[in-house]
């Protein structure tokens, strides 16, 4: 039957898209693990990089990114869920809303470096926060807010109308109806794209190159005000700057595989959080 | 009741304030860029840096054709999407139709981590797997070309654009599904005739965001696309995108002097085209859409 | 019909953008009684209910002229905030909407938004408001489970419950049985009848049966306008309007 | 919605607690050449003095002059000499950039080691870069395309061969322009008909050295002036150096700080002097 045929090639072909997935970045995941493991040890989670950067740990490199990640978080996730709130919930829904959002997805597209020299020109210069993780924090903010607004915007507009009227309905306010409906009903959409930035964000180089991330400093920061290692720069760095490429190259796979785990980590926890959210709510 | 009336108001105004100081820093951007680029235009004509073919910002006369940049740029980003929309957008159909709750809640999961591989390794891999292989399979001179940097950025957003597409998927009611089988169309017809023109807005935005996320890729771009700025004939040949251009030459380049006006202006074009590339998708994407009666 | 007016509607226009939806409607509600709102699809029954409650302010580009009185109280003055309006008059809708939250959190839902905070008794008036939606028997022991489990008709009840715990003045029912079995359908009008102790309601309905079982007094619109407004019985025994006998007999609409 | 605010404000607290307090500190900011050296006499520097603090960063020598002209950093290092369009700057900000040479760095003409070509003159190598020799057998090699492979224009490293070699003149606009050393380095020894150049630092086995005019890249050929394409590695500072920054780039320059420069790769300047 012809119709059975067409079903039959077209579900093959999505499988087929699954599996090549999978086996790409499965690929990926095999080639930093394979060349990566080799370094991993407990010294080199624990302990400070020594003779220049071929020998010790990355200790400080990983809490730098830490710091960064969840600064960058601290600083997109309030003000990306409520410019997402104010253009779905509050904002007159007009020609002009359309024209935000539409720029809104194509800051996701500004290259990340332009997010670097406007995090210097503005964080470092202009307010003096210098080169440290609270200017490094803001910029990575400002590179993840399209992303966290996308996805947040998305998540709110599918939430039915018929549950904000029955909530107005029993004499709640905007706000409450808000607050208690609609962003929990919208809560894992809005945590898809907190998940997909986490990602994004630990994982840049071009901001925090001119923002927050240093090639090389003693020691863990001291203050949001003081700079800090990361490990995407020291990646880049070991790939290409540093001079003993054969002692280094190691390092710089075992700094990716620690990258890996650590994101997929802090998305795992989100992802987490996010099923638990959703069983809650059935 | 006068104070609830104040609470409410006070709470719309923290949103209206924090919704536009997002939007300061967004428009912000969108500024610095245009004040750090339009002073190149003073020394070159709009026309001759967009359409120039030479790049040679150091020499003088220096010379500041985007033409090769921007072709570079353009064919990788085309590349990337003809990879990540087919893969992506077929998995997050196989997800949400085909996949059983078993499949989906550990599937689900795994592709969201694997959109958070950091960029720098997908660089990783094009540059020491992917690079030799391509040299060998189409003998080339070297594997660095605008078809490495596709293939790795195409499947650097896959994951991106499977999960939001999947998230759209799921926001299609069952009603939707039940009522196309309820005529005895087979679930094949029901996914393209009515479930995806559904999902149409969370689609074309998990798109629009894959696109984006791909042309404005720095790293990986810069390890494995070659590097020459030159205008690309066929997918086979080192190229050099806008993105490259910018992360490569802005640390070097003195602050303030032609070259750094230069680069500026090159990340507003890719800002324009970008701009572009969203308006058409938006325009395609709202022909089909079915009205789900949705608020906003 | 001398008993007391509890909402008032006066010279009443409505227009969605240049859709004149409602024209110079006048029409009184009596307390504790039922008013049926009856008349083919898009004459604005739906849209004259709406204005009850306000709830047509969420349209964008609508107009409203004429006043509307809650006892006394004018409900689109300035002073007057929809909250407060919304308090006094709830509403169930065509559609049953749960809130994606548990049985007892969709209930306790509207004492929780206007300020209760005794736990204790939250409980209490839960339990009674399920008790008077007849609706207890079949959740009273998976009260902590979600209201989207439950099926259409126990959905619609959980929705009355949950507009009776607020203990509004007049409860709205916007087609409540559109999308019921005749059983559930049936539950729901006996339900109204029992609310009309204490409530003064008011019912949009297709189903003219329904009118004539449950209403005292039946209001019939037309393209937006009010045609005759009377006695249950006067209305489907002896029609004033032609237009009127024409539509009960089901010679159109 | 309650764990988000909680989340958030934990993050706030934490971060604002960790209180500010300054060692006597200085940054050294720039080229990504000039790196390793700095990363190193820093930290053995700071492991002899325990009271300093001396953070390196990259970014590229615009980046760093750039940065010194602003006085975000205390030594703008630099792979190439400083622009004039920077000097005009460097006088409106009041800023006096001076010079302090701190290695030599030789640049080694490397090939794939399975190129049989081990010498060339250095007018082969400029027509090889600017485009009129194309073709390995042109030069007794394979018959291959020569895949040229350059540093990206702006990059000192580039500015130094674009001078020394290639006289000013045009390089090929088809070559492959990298961002780094390495990156030069790792594709030649993945390609087979490539040509390319790096620092002396990042010679490994993997890639082949030319001998170039019949000198062949080293660090004694270096030392003895007889290699023709070398050029030396700046710190600028803001006037003379004192304070911290005098004793580091002392310390750079004494016999030990040398050694170290040696180890990276580079060449010292004690013996060149």
């Amino acid at each position: 039957m012809k119709k059975d045929f067409s079903q039959n090639l077209g579900f093959l072909g999505l499988f087929l898209c699954m599996v090549v997935t999978l086996l790409a970045l499965g690929a990926i995941i095999y080639f930093i693990a394979v060349r990566g493991i080799g370094v991993l040890n407990w010294n080199f989670l624990t302990q400070v990089p020594r003779s220049a950067m071929t020998a010790g740990g990355i200790a400080p490199v990983i809490v730098g990114t830490l710091y960064i990640t969840f600064g960058a978080i601290i600083v997109a996730l309030p003000l990306g869920l409520a410019s997402a709130v104010y253009l779905c919930e509050y904002s007159p829904k007009s020609v002009v809303v359309n024209i935000i959002r539409i720029s809104i997805n194509n800051l996701a597209g500004v290259p990340s470096v332009v997010f670097g020299l406007f995090g210097l020109a503005v964080f470092v210069k202009f307010f003096g926060f210098g080169v440290s993780i609270f200017s490094g924090s803001l910029t990575l903010g400002i590179l993840a807010l399209p992303m966290i607004i996308s996805s947040a915007q998305e998540a709110l507009i599918a939430v039915p109308q018929s549950i904000r009227e029955a909530s107005l309905s029993l004499g709640a306010t905007k706000w409450e109806t808000i607050k208690k409906i609609v962003l929990p009903t919208a809560l894992p959409g809005i945590l898809t794209g907190v998940i997909l930035s986490i990602g994004r964000v630990a994982g840049e180089t071009a901001p925090i190159l001119f923002t927050a991330a240093a090639f090389y400093t003693r020691g863990y920061p001291k203050s949001i005000f003081s700079e800090v290692m990361a490990l995407p720069y020291h990646i880049y760095a070991l790939m290409t700057e540093g001079a003993h490429p054969d002692k280094q190259r190691a390092i710089a796979y075992g700094c990716s595989l620690v990258l890996l785990f650590l994101v997929l980590f802090i998305s795992g926890f989100a992802i987490f959080l996010r099923q638990r959210q959703r069983s809650l709510h059935g | 009741m006068k104070r609830l009336r104040f609470k409410e108001k006070l709470y719309k105004w923290i949103f209206t304030i924090l919704a536009f100081a997002s939007l300061f820093f967004l428009v912000g951007i969108v500024l610095v860029l245009i004040k750090e680029g339009l002073p190149i235009f003073q020394k070159v004509s709009f026309t001759k840096f967009v359409f120039g073919r030479f790049w040679y910002p150091t020499y003088n006369p220096a010379e500041f054709g985007i033409l090769p940049l921007i072709l570079a740029s353009v064919w990788v980003t085309l590349g990337a999407v003809f990879v990540c929309v087919p893969l992506g957008i077929g998995s997050a159909l196989y997800l949400n139709e085909l996949a059983g709750p078993w499949q989906k809640a550990i599937l689900k999961p795994i592709i969201e981590l694997l959109a958070s591989i950091p960029s720098v390794v997908f660089g990783f891999f094009g540059m020491v797997v992917l690079t030799p292989f391509l040299q060998k399979i189409f003998h080339l001179p070297t594997g660095l070309t605008a078809l490495n940097a596709s293939i790795i950025l195409g499947v650097m957003a896959t994951p991106m654009v499977c999960s939001l597409a999947e998230d759209a998927l799921n926001y299609v009611p069952n009603t939707f599904r039940e009522a196309s089988f309820a005529v005895g169309a087979t679930r094949w017809q029901t996914l393209t005739q009515v479930v995806i023109p559904a999902a149409g807005s969370g689609i074309s935005t998990a798109i629009i965001l894959g696109m984006s996320r791909a042309i404005g890729e720095t790293m990986t771009v810069l390890m494995v696309a070659g590097g020459a700025a030159v205008i690309p004939h066929t997918f086979l040949e080192p190229v050099r995108p806008m993105t490259a251009a910018i992360a490569a030459e802005m640390g070097e380049a003195p602050m303030g002097g032609s070259h750094y006006h230069a680069l500026f202006a090159i990340a507003l074009i890719l800002f324009v085209i970008t701009f572009l590339f969203n308006i058409i998708a938006e325009i395609i994407s709202r022909r089909f859409r079915i009205k789900l009666g949705l608020s906003g | 019909m001398d008993n007391a007016i509890k909402m008032q509607a006066k010279n009443v226009d409505f227009f969605y953008g240049k859709n004149h939806a409602l024209k110079n409607v006048n029409l009184d509600v009596y307390a504790n009684k039922v008013t049926a709102m009856i008349g083919p699809s898009g004459c604005g029954k739906s849209t004259f209910i709406r204005l009850f409650n306000r709830m047509n302010e969420l349209v964008l580009h609508t107009s409203f002229s004429g006043k509307i009185f809650l006892d006394d109280l004018e409900i689109n003055s300035p002073l007057v905030d929809a909250v407060d309006i919304r308090r006094r008059v709830g509403m169930v809708f065509q559609k049953p909407n749960p809130f994606p939250k548990s049985i007892f959190e969709n209930i306790s839902y509207g004492l929780e938004v206007n300020g209760e905070k005794d736990k204790q008794f939250i409980e209490e008036r839960v339990i009674e408001s399920i008790k008077k939606a007849a609706l207890w028997e079949e959740v009273k022991d998976r009260l902590k489970e979600s209201a989207l489990k439950l099926s259409g008709g126990q959905q619609q009840r959980l929705c009355i419950a949950r507009c009776l715990a607020v203990k509004p003045e007049v409860i709205l029912f916007d087609e409540p049985c559109a999308s019921l079995d005749p059983i559930s359908t049936g539950k729901i009008e006996e339900l109204i009848l029992e609310l009309k102790k204490d409530y003064t309601i008011v019912i949009v309905t297709h189903n003219m049966q329904q009118a004539a079982r449950v209403s005292d007094s039946t209001a019939f619109f037309l393209l937006g306008e009010l045609i005759e407004f009377g006695k249950t019985q006067d209305i489907f025994t002896k029609p004033r309007d032609s237009k009127t006998e024409a539509y009960i007999t089901g010679r159109f609409g | 919605m309650k764990s988000l605010r909680m989340l958030a404000l934990i993050g706030i607290l934490g971060l604002g607690l960790i209180i500010p307090c300054y060692a006597e500190k200085i940054v050294v900011e720039g080229s990504t050449t000039v790196l390793p050296i700095a990363q190193k006499t820093a930290e053995v520097y700071m492991d002899k003095n325990s009271g300093a603090n001396i953070s390196v960063r990259g970014g590229g020598s615009g980046v760093g002059i750039a940065s010194l002209l602003d006085k975000n950093c205390d030594i703008a290092s630099s792979s190439r000499p400083i622009k004039d369009t920077e000097l005009d700057k460097a006088v409106t900000n009041g800023v006096d950039a001076t010079a302090n040479i701190v290695a030599w760095d030789g640049l080694a003409v490397i090939v794939n080691p399975a190129n049989n070509i081990s010498k060339l003159s250095k007018k082969q190598i400029k027509d090889i870069y600017t485009g009129s020799i194309s073709n390995w057998s042109q030069l007794g090699g394979p018959d291959e395309k020569i895949v040229v492979i350059s540093r990206d224009t702006s990059s000192g490293t580039f500015e130094a061969f674009l001078t020394l070699v290639l006289d000013g003149k045009k390089t090929r606009s088809d070559a492959l322009m990298q961002a780094s050393n390495q990156a030069i380095a790792t594709t030649v020894a993945g390609t087979p008909g490539a040509v390319g150049y790096v620092g002396l630092g990042f010679l490994s086995s993997s890639v082949k050295a030319i001998e170039i005019d019949g000198v062949l890249p080293s660090r004694d050929t270096v030392l003895a002036g007889k290699y023709p394409v070398t050029r030396p590695l700046f710190m600028y500072t803001n006037g003379k150096p004192k304070g911290l920054v005098k004793e580091y780039i002392d310390f750079i320059l004494s016999d030990e700080g040398q050694k170290l420069v040696e180890e990276e790769g580079f060449v010292g300047l004690k013996e060149k002097k």
